[in-house]
């Protein structure tokens, strides 16, 4: 699966993206964002605070309870501030 | 209905843009135009510039949803929705909304309704240069509490139309 | 604040009044343009003009008046108001209102509330002209209503400021 | 007095000013259409329905209850059709 990054997330994290295996028992986003914290310090950085991070799915805006599916791009992102 | 959705490095030109909405068209009476522009100074700290940062392939899409929605809530002939990213220094243009329709509610109120979605959901990030260092700007609730109120009809606009 | 308000017989350029308005400013993040533009048809039937009637002087003045009005309701940094009187003729704009402020729900609201007040308040009178013959367009009852929600502070907007 | 005139009620009444000598027990704008209305058809004809007709004083918008007081410019014309 691959992972995208944007904006702080990506800082923290140090890379803009990357592929992933998930390991069983990862439903949700929010359970990837646990299991990504644990990887470490540079992700524990940046899921910090999960409540502050966004995610989408295929390009589309989910919540944290969003089962992953066959999701093939997720990306983690702060809150949006365009305009 | 023309839609014209761009995302870019480059300015733009707003007269050039609004030209090609309307040219040849008789039929758009109202248009709105609204250009958001890099502003100098940030809680009076001089701005050197800013960067943005967006999720290709994703803000295209999003923006398009979004224009489908105004379309289907107020009378449009015509959208453009211009989002520029990269590097952008204080007095440039960074984003240009344009909307026309037979009747002025309707273009203020999808062009309103588009830059409240644009500044709280689509996907771009900024990072703003203030005295050599570089911080990324903060989400707002107000930009949350403005595209929240498009969720309801919003009362006093509506029973305006014309 | 500049406030340019012109009464003209002759067609205006937009974007060369938009660039008169923010040249050399940092300060406007945001730009809103209302273009009000003579439509072809009416109620289906095509227009071959529309001719302007005003009431010089108190025209100028009311409109200040209500520039003034829009200045002490909204962080406004400039505004424009042009209204053609004349003949027009389908295709070509009527009236622009240029409002510029620090954000956008200031320059939205400053230019809407502007444009409903020059529809039913500002002393301007069109004539239509239909298949050779004239008759004077009647006031909407919807434009009475629009000028008139502008009295309290509309729901939903105030508080969304930026 | 100066009274002007616009769009349909200068049409009717065929000028579009003309100074005027107000008799007494005139006081208000109400009073003055009323007199106004009985100079003539096309008067008459322009003053036919007068709760249609606004006026301005010394280029304010007033209402028919308001008071002509030292008033130098009257105007009338119909609900106005701008922007």
């Amino acid at each position: 699966m691959k992972l995208l990054y944007f904006a702080w997330v990506r800082e923290r994290i140090g890379k803009p993206q990357e592929d992933v295996e998930l390991p069983a028992g990862i439903s949700t986003v929010g359970d990837l964002m646990a299991w990504l914290a644990k990887r470490g310090d540079e992700y524990a950085h940046a899921f910090e605070n999960p409540r502050v991070i966004r995610a989408a799915i295929d390009r589309t805006h989910v919540r944290p309870e969003t089962a992953i599916g066959g999701a093939r791009e997720i990306a983690f992102f702060p809150p949006m501030t365009g305009g | 209905m023309p839609a014209t959705i761009r995302l870019q490095r480059e300015p733009f030109d707003a007269a050039a843009e609004t030209a090609a909405l309307t040219r040849g068209r008789t039929d758009m009476g109202a248009v709105v135009a609204f250009t958001g522009i890099c502003r100098g100074a940030e809680d009076g700290a001089p701005i050197a510039a800013l960067t943005l940062e967006h999720y290709p392939g994703m803000a295209e899409a999003e923006i398009a949803r979004h224009v489908e929605e105004a379309q289907s809530r107020w009378a449009l002939l015509g959208v453009t929705v211009i989002h520029r990213f990269g590097r952008i220094a204080p007095g440039e243009p960074i984003v240009l909304v344009l909307a026309a329709s037979s009747h002025r509610h309707d273009a203020f109120a999808a062009a309103e309704f588009l830059m409240d979605y644009l500044k709280a959901r689509a996907p771009f990030w900024k990072q703003v240069e203030v005295a050599g260092a570089t911080s990324w700007v903060e989400a707002k609730q107000s930009d949350d509490g403005a595209v929240e109120r498009w969720r309801e009809p919003a009362p006093g606009r509506r029973d305006a139309a014309e």
